[in-house]
């Protein structure tokens, strides 16, 4: 039961993701979208560690590590942008 | 089928969604959305295409596919500069004009 | 079984995500759609056994490529507001079926080589045999050091050469600007640097330092040093400038020039050209790579010759 | 000794580059000439290593293929290190003056410059298909550098162009890669030829990676880039894209095709090769007749002038082998000096469009006879190096009663002509003389003199043919009998 607990909770995560998925699919607000692409980060995070466990890759925590540094820096480079209401009016 | 079979079938999704939006797209950065991710579907078949070297996944594929990406990302980063320079030029960020004869 | 089902949805994301951001009404969404069609690359390296592969994908290939794409549409919206930045798809009879064809050649390609019994290369199994006798855990960064170096050496000379075209395109006219944000001077975006400038910097010589015995290594470790200064760029602390300062232009030709001149060495006493003299010399030009590798890419977001402090430095 | 030279031949130019980056500014000139001018004395030891030896192995780091990659010089490689030596260091005389190293240009010219210089000679030693992707890249990304360095709309444009086909292409070429290695376990182009058989898997392979190889010399039908960025351009880099950039793709074609897959029988592809090649001579010559502008008229003649290169495919003897290579040198001297010319002439009048460049050997008489000589060698007159190359096709093909491709030969002469004469007729035959004197801008003589050069040396091609024709019929592939 044991080995089945880990990837099910993987898979679990990554349905989790793909409902994310559809909220950056639909928006409608770019804010929407936003969160959605940092919900998206976090479980990806959570995914890899599990993963780490799971197929006893302790490298894949490396991994993990390198998302967490590039979800902050994606996050500013996102709110960075100018004008962004305007384009979404532009562009819907 | 094994998972590896499962990716292989992807990268050919990839690939035909890569040569789709390659054609239908106007603008150059979706053209180069379109080859990376065409990039990316042939470094999936570099990966596979090889057999396991003792029991591990073969090292010099995976050294190869890591310069890939490093190339990928030098003539993006290179073809992001380039669209943006020609937009300034012209207006536009395609290339469907075609005034190839001018002499400037 | 669940596996399967696991690596099922990690490659229907694939292709679901590309098809968005290849075709998504606006340019902007497409750029998100590709980003995260980047990470879920990562995760898809990490299923097949390739985690160096994961992290390079992660790092360069979603979360820096990313990055240039947004600061590249922000320029055209910025530069001028007047002309429509997207003309939107163009109508093609021939596209569909161009690109089922050409999936259908790749896939049957593919399947048919991973179905073939191929023998266990030769190539990689030299490379575990050699690497026994040396002590340097990961493979691939022996791949990429010690048996392909000049692989590596051009690689790096392609990354540099990618800076040099775009420099010699950027004009003296507009759109040089450095892309910082609106709202630099809210305490927030200084305690976040506070916090991860260092952190940063701290993984980034973890991953250099782990190259030599797990995944990880110069490539992935500059793209997280990078990441720092594409943070210091957003935030106002650093700027684009005109010319490069001597100590830019010498981090920016660190890895290069370390590179071959080390790679020259043997030749003084008759050994092999590119055969690095011990590991301290792998680890000293990993050094530098990272530095080379994260000062280019920082250069190449900023979109100028060189780097200055910023308004708020 | 040799490896020494070798060593230097590749990373003097790239250190010269990194110089040239880090020391912008006064400097640049000198750098500029100590990573140029020492080549051809550094080309000597491996000139005579390979006359005493016919090929040199060099395993970089020690580690011979599989595990490592090798560096092999023989004769072919050798040839074509001469050319890019050579052509390149005249053609920056040229440069020298059109972007002058002390000027802004010029500190954005030279390092690209450089590193095309220097990729081009790791391309053309390197034995291993990863590395030569690897060089490939770094090749085409500095090429189009080059080309969008003015930041001209039109040059911009067909760079852009360029680089996503040369993406494209190289993304072919690398799956071809991915699936040798896959079949074979070595990336090595020599070993691989002793281990891979004509099954599907390594002839899909094969045409991959030849497919893509085409694009990127843009051999017709996948020429459509080449003449907007060759024309297009800047000087300097519009003749070293005619006379070597797109050789070196042709090039790495030719090892694929008789060294890589060297036992097999390819008869019906290699008549497939020499039908492109047929039809680049026949349209490229055609479209070189409609162009109105000097330099897309000199690009569409580097379309029908590649199409020749590719008869080696369906000739294949020794004799054939000679012609080719011999093509590749006489015609990569000629377009270069044809292309420099054509780009004083373009920044000395204004303009480079026909007809309004009537009566202009008054005011530039070195340009247009370098113009014409070029033009001479390019249609096959003798005695210069195009007629030795256009000869000995003919002959190639009469030994082989290949009566098809000897009409060809012969008829793409003839076409080669009629453009050549109506460039030369619209400059030289005209009732009055209808040039501007005050459109006139004086470009120094050296522009002149660098072009005039080359030119020269593309007629004196015909006289010194003896040494490098045996040298070349000493490096012939496997497969090719004397």
């Amino acid at each position: 039961m044991v080995d089945l607990a880990l990837p099910g909770i993987a898979l679990f995560l990554l349905l989790n993701l793909l409902a994310g998925m559809l909220r950056v699919y639909r928006g409608p607000t770019l804010a929407d979208r936003m969160l959605a692409a940092l919900l998206f980060s976090t479980t990806t995070v959570a995914v890899l560690l599990i993963l780490a466990e799971w197929m006893e890759q302790p490298a894949l925590r490396n991994v993990a590590l390198l998302f967490v540094m590039l979800a902050s820096i994606i996050s500013l480079a996102f709110v960075g942008l100018p004008g962004r209401e305007d384009l979404e009016d532009g562009e819907q | 089928m094994d998972s590896l079979g499962l990716y292989v079938l992807a990268a050919a999704v990839l690939f035909g969604v890569g040569v789709y939006g390659l054609i239908v797209s106007e603008h150059l950065m979706r053209k180069l959305f379109a080859i990376n991710i065409m990039g990316n579907a042939i470094f999936i078949l570099l990966v596979a295409a090889s057999g396991p070297v003792e029991g591990a996944p073969d090292p010099v594929p995976q050294a190869l596919v890591l310069t890939g990406i490093v190339i990928a990302v030098s003539a993006t980063a290179f073809a992001l500069a380039l669209m943006v320079r020609l937009y300034q030029e012209t207006g536009q960020a395609t290339l469907s004009s075609r005034d190839e004869g001018d002499d400037g | 079984m669940i596996g399967f089902l696991l690596d099922g949805l990690i490659a229907a994301g694939l292709v679901g995500l590309a098809y968005q951001a290849v075709t998504s009404r606006s340019l902007f969404r497409g750029i998100i759609h590709f980003v995260v069609f980047g990470l879920t690359m990562a995760l898809a390296w990490a299923r097949v056994g390739a985690p160096d592969l994961a992290m390079a994908e992660a790092a360069i290939g979603a979360g820096l490529t990313g990055a240039l794409m947004l600061v590249a549409y922000r320029r055209l919206v910025e530069d001028r507001r007047d002309a429509p930045v997207d003309p939107g798809p163009a109508k093609s009879r021939l596209a569909l079926p161009i690109a089922i064809g050409s999936g259908l050649l790749v896939g049957v390609i593919g399947l048919s080589a991973l179905f073939s019994d191929v023998e266990p290369g030769q190539a990689g199994q030299a490379v575990l045999a050699d690497l026994q006798q040396v002590d340097l855990g990961n493979p691939i960064t022996g791949v990429l050091l010690l048996y392909r170096g000049i692989d590596t050496l051009l690689e790096v000379a392609v990354l540099l050469t990618a800076f040099l075209a775009a420099r010699a395109l950027a004009g003296s006219e507009s759109g040089t600007g450095s892309p910082t944000t609106q709202g630099p001077e809210t305490p927030m975006v200084g305690a976040l640097l506070a916090v991860v400038i260092p952190l940063t910097v701290l993984v980034s010589v973890h991953l250099l330092r782990a190259g030599s015995y797990e995944p990880g290594g110069a490539f992935q470790a500059g793209a997280v040093l990078a990441g720092a200064g594409v943070l210091l760029i957003l935030s106002g602390r650093i700027a684009a400038a005109e010319t490069a300062g001597l100590l830019v232009r010498m981090g920016l030709l660190a890895g290069l020039v370390s590179f071959i001149l080390i790679g020259l060495t043997p030749l003084l006493h008759g050994g092999p050209l590119l055969a690095l003299p011990g590991l301290w010399a792998v680890y000293f030009i990993e050094t530098a790579m990272m530095v080379s590798i994260a000062i280019t890419l920082v250069l190449l977001f900023a979109g100028g010759g060189g780097l200055k402090r910023g308004k708020h430095g | 000794m040799t490896a020494e030279a070798l060593a230097l031949i590749v990373f003097l130019p790239l250190l010269a580059a990194c110089a040239a980056v880090a020391f912008p500014g006064r400097w640049l000139g000198w750098i500029v000439r100590i990573g140029l001018l020492p080549l051809p004395v550094l080309m000597l030891a491996p000139t005579l290593a390979v006359l005493d030896q016919n090929v040199i192995h060099l395993a970089l780091a020690g580690h011979a293929s599989p595990l490592g990659i090798e560096w092999r010089l023989d004769p072919l490689s050798l040839l074509m290190l001469w050319l890019n030596v050579g052509i390149t260091v005249l053609i920056s005389l040229h440069a020298g003056v059109s972007f002058r190293p002390d000027s802004d240009r010029g500190q954005r010219f030279w390092p690209l410059w450089l590193i095309l210089f220097a990729s081009m000679n790791a391309l053309v030693l390197s034995a291993d298909l990863f590395n030569l992707y690897v060089t490939l890249e770094l090749v085409t990304l500095a090429a189009i550098g080059l080309i969008a360095v003015e930041s001209k709309p039109a040059a911009l444009r067909a760079g852009m162009r360029y680089l996503l086909l040369a993406l494209m292409a190289s993304l072919l070429y690398l799956l071809g890669v991915g699936l040798i290695y896959g079949q074979t376990g070595t990336l090595d182009l020599y070993l691989i030829a002793e281990q891979i058989e004509p099954g599907w898997l390594p002839v899909t392979a094969m045409a991959l990676m030849i497919v893509g190889l085409l694009i990127k010399s843009a051999v017709f039908p996948l020429h459509a880039w080449l003449p907007a960025a060759h024309g297009n351009a800047p000087g300097p880099v519009s003749a070293i894209l005619s006379a070597m950039v797109v050789k070196v793709s042709i090039y790495m074609i030719w090892r694929l095709w008789f060294w890589g897959a060297a036992g097999w029988d390819l008869a019906t592809a290699a008549n497939l090769m020499g039908l492109l090649g047929a039809a680049a001579i026949v349209y490229g010559s055609l479209a070189a007749l409609v162009q109105d502008r000097l330099k897309m008229i000199v690009a569409y003649s580097t379309v029908a002038q590649l199409g020749y290169l590719m008869l080696l495919f369906p000739l294949a003897s020794t004799l054939a082998f000679q012609a080719a290579s011999y093509h590749l040198l006489s015609h990569g001297l000629a377009k270069a000096a044809m292309f420099l010319a054509a780009a004083n002439i373009l920044s000395s009048v204004g303009t480079d469009r026909l007809q309004r460049l009537a009566g202009v050997d008054q005011r530039r008489p070195l340009d247009v006879f370098a113009l014409a000589l070029g033009g001479v060698s390019i249609l096959g007159l003798p005695p210069s190096g195009g007629f030795v190359a256009k000869w000995l096709f003919l002959e190639a093909a009469w030994h082989q009663q290949a009566w098809g491709w000897l009409v060809l030969v012969a008829a793409g002469g003839l076409l080669a002509a009629a453009y050549l004469f109506r460039v030369l007729g619209v400059i030289c035959l005209h009732p009055r003389k209808r040039l501007n004197r005050r459109q006139h801008r004086e470009i120094p003589n050296l522009a002149s003199v660098a072009a005039l050069i080359l030119a020269v040396s593309a007629i004196a091609a015909g006289f010194f043919s003896a040494p490098v024709l045996s040298l070349i019929s000493a490096g012939l592939p496997p497969g090719v009998t004397p």
